[in-house]
């Protein structure tokens, strides 16, 4: 059977549970994220409802930083880092670089189960001990918290091997798996950024894991690694904790900068204006995020000369990211764009991210910075690019590759709809979170000052927005997935090698070997003019049809 | 399915090695360095001692790394996955111990 | 993950991209194990800069003669790896077998050596935490030492015993001749990081009383 | 001009020379932040006017931006990048650098309050009274988890960390009160853990030293605690706040909230009076009397629904802070419909202002 789709090679549950297919991996991925985006989006909807007052009106201090925690959390390591790489980068990393599934099958899936596992103990960790002391764990807080952070730190120590195995994997997969004749500046830029996003959390993570394990010992026999009496230093946990979680947040936005890439190309049908320079960009904020951690002490007691240091570092990271944006702007220059779903979320992104990260660089700044460090400003600046970037990124990958994962179409109509009220409602939830920064409300308040109100209540309002658009999304493609029209293998006319396969892709993704005559970004020819090695795989699609 | 197209399966072919002289002359300079640095510890060398000791580590660490671990003749991706490790932990261990000693 | 028989597996092309993908795959994987034990690193670096006299007095009340044992032995075990790997590439998987198993058994050995150390700590008075006699009267940031030296050699510790466990497993499964060249190279990588590391540990623990 | 800025952003009021300066070049990087947005924007939207797609996968051209442009568009942004860098490490640098003869306070965080000492021995909890036109320089500490103080009006922040002092200094020109608030988290109160500043012209701060009350301090102390006496007297602690600070002391917290929140122990708030359900099926009515037995024999009389864990601290609450925890406890019963607390915010009350 060589014609069934991956969807089709099997349908017993167990084929699922056991499969080693990066695409059913892939799915179920993104089966689990989308879930804990649901989780983690209810409970921010909690804290929005509840800061409607200011001091509150439906619970208490305690369960209001059990929700920002939980909030945190789960946003940010049980959806955000595994979003794009395990669900997308498992799906599509094979299909791009031309091989029949990643190097080592096995292992993906037990990073799934692994993940699985780290989610439940994480969320039961959360919920059950009520862990309160936001995403972050600040000694000697956490440690001498009387609530559990134990289950918690074990959750997301078990997420971490999960991550830390998909990178290994895909760091692999990249080198040893591409196609015969496929060289590296020929790759889809997807890869190249999955590929930068694999090295930190091959690195990074691992850093995290221990930091985690020294908190958990601290917690349960009283080690002190980190207590002041026994000689301790609690600055020193925060080092270790953002020496990963500054380039987490490279984690968190890499990924999305390939699918920008590759949506821009596609509905500009034009190549990058500058492959290289994306591709050298991409390397840098891998390495050189790594040197910037410090931007999160600045107010913490670290030395001024060490604060200097990361303050200059975090400017040059910036300078990547802005190479990118240039890149893509220019990249529609006497282009043929048309004015999909996907690229309506690429140019919110671009607008979005372009603030969220100067917003970064500003708070880089390191006077400016002592104003803003753990005030809403901070808040508002990830948001933005989390929020703004990433999500919209993971908005626009859904939409773009929806045809590719179901072998059916979205409807166009309603997309741009809720792309609208996306756009508008995230507009409204953080762009006042700003101003609630300069006005000087510090984070993590259940309580706030009467005159920070209205700010808040717009805030809220615009969260519901935000919240109603991502559930028509939601819906449509719930409906899309039985009713869309049928998609055909390229239905961008994209010239990705990943279009280069019938949707939905056969189990072993490539009947025949990937051709490489055109390249992934080569619009010269248009689609009239077929490719060598595209016609024999149009064929099982047509038979089926 | 999956073997019809390759005649080795099963059968590992001899793999170019080194050869043992390679593995015990390393042996024997990690022997010689560990002797070193023991003695040398009690040479007192001030502030001179931590240094000399990592120093002579960090060539044990690249003999293994080298001969042991076959790097020499490795692809350079293994080489760069080794290095850049070794170079984040000294980043990070440097980046962290400089905010301790500059503080007021 | 280094398991698995000299089949190849259906998504490789051929036994020898498959065998470089393991290979390639452990040495990233252990980029990653450095890495994790690079933040006890950062910490003793930090720790140092601050206690610098503590750390001092802490090394010279560790056994540095136990402790170039230890050294020694790890480095042998570590060379009688590598000629196990060298013998299995030339077919011999029953010389190799012995080989490996010589290599577990000094691992053990370190692991006796090691838990010697530490009874004779607790006997003096030396619990993690800052807990016990010695500290009574040590200069302050000494509980800060010895915590970090349980907190590493005990990582270390736990890698060994990992290690001795799949060196085992390696050594019955090349004496039934069903081990590939290429999973026992990456077994030897992984006993090779964990000799590395411990060469960086030694100087650290032991040897730097100045 | 920057007055305008200033209230567009909605930034505080600037209470400090320092607080001007740093405005000025927040005005700037945002003002970079805004066109660089709007720029990305405009181009995005011209183009797509100007190349929207025609017909059907239509071919385009390759186009390839030279490397010179690359480098000089990247040179260029890291350029202004590392200019802000400058200006603003020099402005961080000059936060950490507090000039000679700056009047030293020492400030002692811990859950959920801010104390003061002066060097003549003054202490004070929850209000800072310092003299407008003098560099005044804070040495921080903290008795329990890391806590921050932050003071928007002088845009200044700093952690205050347990086993260790940091410092920080303002130089406060502006007469008026400044909300202080606690910018890391640090528990169930972290969102309360307020006090405020207040600036005096150099006559009334004369006065204030010589014992008299300026309208400013009494306005700043009188403020309705929040809750439970944070915020207390000027020259010495209230009672109330001793009781929450013993309380805290003594583990109280581990099994109380003050919240409402039923935990270990019921809770504090609105104990005070309250009509209390016993486990032996009696009714009794929290007075003063009640309280301390509870905490010097809390087996005796069991409230409904409870373990007996509590400890007895018989022998161990010296009498004094029994009676200042009951005298806490006496102050949580708010009526949780009310404002907590007035801030002044970034208003000062402008009729102190010279
Ligand atoms: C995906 C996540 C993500 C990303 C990509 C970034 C990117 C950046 N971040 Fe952010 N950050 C977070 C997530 C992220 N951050 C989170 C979660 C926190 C809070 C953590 C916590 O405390 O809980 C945080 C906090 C944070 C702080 C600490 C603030 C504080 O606590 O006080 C700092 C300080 O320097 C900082 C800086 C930066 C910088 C310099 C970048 C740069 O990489 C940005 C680079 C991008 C650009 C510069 C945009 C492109 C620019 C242009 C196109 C130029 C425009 C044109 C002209 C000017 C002409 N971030
Ligand atoms: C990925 C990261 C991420 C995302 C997406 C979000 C999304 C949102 N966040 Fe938050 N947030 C964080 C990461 C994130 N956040 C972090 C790290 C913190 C710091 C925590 C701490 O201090 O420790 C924080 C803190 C934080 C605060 C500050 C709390 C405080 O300091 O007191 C607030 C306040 O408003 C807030 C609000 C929101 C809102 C309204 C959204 C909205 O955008 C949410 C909208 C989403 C939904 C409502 C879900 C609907 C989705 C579905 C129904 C499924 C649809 C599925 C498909 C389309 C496939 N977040
Ligand atoms: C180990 C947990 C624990 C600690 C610590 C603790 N308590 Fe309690 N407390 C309880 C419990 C359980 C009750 C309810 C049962 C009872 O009445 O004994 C209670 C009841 C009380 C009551 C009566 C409350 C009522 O609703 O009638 C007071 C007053 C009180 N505690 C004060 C204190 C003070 C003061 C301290 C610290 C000095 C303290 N407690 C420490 C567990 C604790
Ligand atoms: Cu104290 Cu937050
Ligand atoms: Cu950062």
């Amino acid at each position: 059977m060589n014609d069934a789709s991956y969807l089709t090679a099997g349908t017993t549950i167990r084929s699922w549970l056991l499969t080693r297919d990066h695409k059913r991996i892939g799915v179920m991925f993104f089966v689990l994220n989308a879930l804990a985006l649901a989780i983690g989006g209810t409970f921010a909807l909690l804290m929005r409802t509840e800061l409607l007052h200011p001091r509150g009106w439906f619970m208490t201090s305690m369960t209001y930083d059990r929700f920002f925690t939980l909030h945190g959390v789960i946003m940010v390591w049980l959806f955000m880092i595994p979003s794009i790489p395990s669900a997308f980068g498992n799906f599509l990393l094979p299909l791009m670089i031309g091989a029949r599934d990643v190097a080592f099958p096995r292992l993906n899936l037990a990073s799934l189960y692994i993940y699985l596992v780290g989610a439940v103990v994480t969320i039961a960790g959360l919920v059950i001990g009520g862990t309160d002391t936001g995403w972050t764990f600040y000694v000697p807080y956490s440690s001498k918290d009387a609530t559990a952070v134990l289950p918690v730190l074990l959750g997301v120590f078990i997420i971490g091997w999960s991550t830390i195995l998909t990178g290994v994997n895909f760091i692999v997969t990249v080198h040893r798996m591409r196609a015969e004749g496929l060289r590296w500046m020929k790759l889809p830029l997807f890869v190249w950024s999955i590929y930068a996003t694999s090295i930190i959390q091959v690195l990074a993570t691992p850093v995290l894991a221990m930091t985690l394990v020294l908190l958990g010992v601290d917690y349960v026999f009283d080690w002190g690694v980190f207590d002041p009496v026994r000689g301790g230093d609690p600055v020193l946990y925060q080092h270790l904790f953002w020496f990963y979680s500054h380039p987490a947040v490279y984690i968190m936005v890499l990924p999305a900068m390939g699918v920008i890439s590759e949506c821009v190309c596609t509905f500009s049908r034009k190549n990058p204006l500058s492959y290289e320079a994306i591709v050298w960009a991409t390397l840098g904020i891998a390495l050189v995020g790594f040197l910037t951690w410090g931007h999160h002490m600045f107010t913490a007691g670290i030395s001024v000369f060490d604060a200097g240091a990361f303050g200059l570092l975090s400017m040059f990271v910036a300078i990547f990211s802005a190479i990118k944006v240039f890149t893509w702007t220019g990249t529609l220059y006497r282009g043929s764009i048309s004015l999909k779903t996907p690229l309506l979320y690429v140019f919110a992104f671009l607008f979005l991210f372009v603030f969220g990260g100067m917003t970064g660089v500003a708070v880089a700044t390191m006077s400016l910075d002592v104003h803003w460090q753990d005030t809403y400003f901070v808040v508002a600046h990830f948001h933005f690019i989390m929020v703004g970037g990433t999500i919209t990124a993971y908005l626009a990958a859904l939409h773009y590759w929806f045809p590719k994962v179901t072998g059916r179409m979205y409807p166009e109509r309603l997309g741009v709809l809720s792309a609208a009220g996306v756009f508008g409602g995230f507009m409204l939830t953080f762009v006042p979170h700003f101003l609630l920064g300069n006005m000087g409300m510090p984070r993590r308040y259940h309580n706030y000052p009467e005159a920070m109100q209205p700010l808040h209540v717009i805030s809220t309002v615009g969260a519901f927005l935000l919240a109603g658009a991502l559930l028509v999304t939601l819906g449509y493609l719930v409906w899309a997935l039985r009713y869309g029209a049928a998609a055909g293998p390229d239905p961008w006319a994209s010239a990705s090698y990943e279009w280069r396969t019938p949707s939905p892709p056969p189990a072993h993704d490539f009947d025949t070997p990937l051709s490489l005559e055109r390249g992934p970004y080569d619009y010269t020819g248009g689609r009239s003019e077929p490719v060598a090695g595209d016609e024999p795989r149009r064929e099982p699609e047509a038979q089926e049809a | 399915m999956a073997h019809e197209n390759d005649p080795h399966d099963g059968t590992p072919q001899p793999v170019a090695t080194p050869g043992t002289g390679v593995y015990v002359r390393s042996f024997a300079a990690l022997l010689v360095l560990t002797l070193t640095s023991f003695t040398l510890s009690y040479a007192h060398l001030g502030v001179f001692g931590m240094p000399v000791a990592l120093a002579i580590a960090a060539v044990k660490v690249a003999l293994v790394a080298l001969f042991f671990m076959r790097l020499v003749d490795e692809p350079a991706s293994h080489r760069v996955a080794g290095v850049t490790a070794v170079l984040f932990v000294i980043l990070l261990a440097s980046l962290s111990a400089v905010d301790v000693l500059t503080r007021l | 993950m280094a398991s698995g028989g000299t089949r190849r597996e259906a998504h490789f092309d051929s036994l020898e991209r498959q065998a470089g993908a393991v290979r390639f795959g452990m040495w990233v994987f252990l980029a990653s194990e450095v890495l994790l034990f690079g933040a006890l690193f950062a910490l003793y670096a930090s720790y140092r800069a601050t206690w610098p006299y503590a750390f001092a007095a802490g090394v010279a009340e560790n056994d540095a003669v136990l402790g170039t044992t230890n050294t020694v032995l790890l480095i042998t075990s570590s060379f009688l790896v590598a000629l196990g790997t060298e013998r299995r590439a030339h077919g011999h998987s029953r010389a190799a077998a012995r080989l490996v198993a010589g290599a577990a058994a000094i691992g053990v050995l370190f692991l006796v050596i090691k838990s010697h150390e530490y009874l004779a700590h607790f006997a003096s008075g030396i619990f993690p935490g800052g807990r016990g006699a010695h500290f009574d009267h040590a200069p302050a940031g000494s509980a800060i030492f010895f915590t970090l030296y349980f907190a590493t050699t005990g990582l270390h510790a736990l890698h060994v015993t990992a290690g001795i466990v799949v060196l085992t497993f390696s050594a019955v499964q090349l004496r039934r001749e069903k081990l590939a060249p290429h999973a026992l190279d990456a077994v030897a990588l992984y006993w090779h990081l964990v000799d590395a590391i411990w060469i960086f540990l030694w100087p650290l623990y032991y040897l730097a009383r100045g | 001009m920057q007055e305008l800025l200033r209230k567009m952003l909605f930034l505080p009021v600037e209470a400090s020379g320092t607080s001007r300066h740093i405005d000025r070049l927040h005005f700037v990087v945002i003002g970079v932040t805004f066109a660089g947005a709007f720029l990305v924007a405009a181009v995005v939207l011209a183009f797509v006017v100007r190349f929207r797609a025609r017909g059907e996968a239509e071919p385009t051209p390759v186009v390839v931006v030279p490397r010179a442009v690359e480098l000089g568009v990247g040179g260029a942004l890291l350029a202004l990048f590392v200019g802000f860098w400058v200006v603003g490490f020099r402005q961080y640098v000059g936060l950490h650098t507090p000039p000679r003869g700056a009047l030293e306070v020492y400030v002692t965080a811990k859950q959920w309050m801010w104390k003061f000492s002066l060097p003549d021995g003054r202490r004070s909890a929850g209000v800072l009274v310092v003299p407008a036109g003098r560099p005044i320089r804070l040495i921080l500490t903290s008795r329990d988890v890391v806590h921050s103080f932050f003071v928007p009006a002088f845009r200044i922040k700093q952690d205050a960390l347990p086993g260790r002092y940091t410092s920080t200094w303002f130089d406060p020109d502006r007469v008026g009160t400044y909300p202080v608030y606690c910018a890391e988290y640090c528990g169930v109160d972290h969102s309360r853990m307020w006090a405020s500043v207040v600036v005096l012209s150099a006559r009334d701060y004369g006065r204030w030293l010589e014992g008299e009350m300026p309208e400013a301090v009494v306005r700043a102390g009188a403020t309705p605690a929040l809750e439970g006496g944070v915020v207390a007297g000027t020259e010495l602690t209230t009672m109330a706040a001793e009781g929450r600070s013993a309380a805290s002391r003594y583990g109280c917290f581990s099994c109380h909230t003050v919240d409402g929140q039923r935990h270990l122990g019921p809770t504090w708030q609105g104990l005070y009076e309250k009509t209390e359900e016993l486990a032996n099926g009696q009714t009794i009515v929290a007075d003063e009397e009640y309280l301390t037995e509870s905490m010097m024999e809390p087996a005796a009389q069991l409230v409904r629904g409870y373990q007996p864990v509590m400890p007895t601290y018989r022998g161990v609450l010296s009498q004094p802070d029994a009676a200042a925890i009951v005298e806490f406890i006496k102050t949580l019963r708010f009526d949780r419909t009310a404002p907590l607390v007035t801030l002044p915010h970034t208003q000062a009350t402008s009729e102190d202002a010279k």
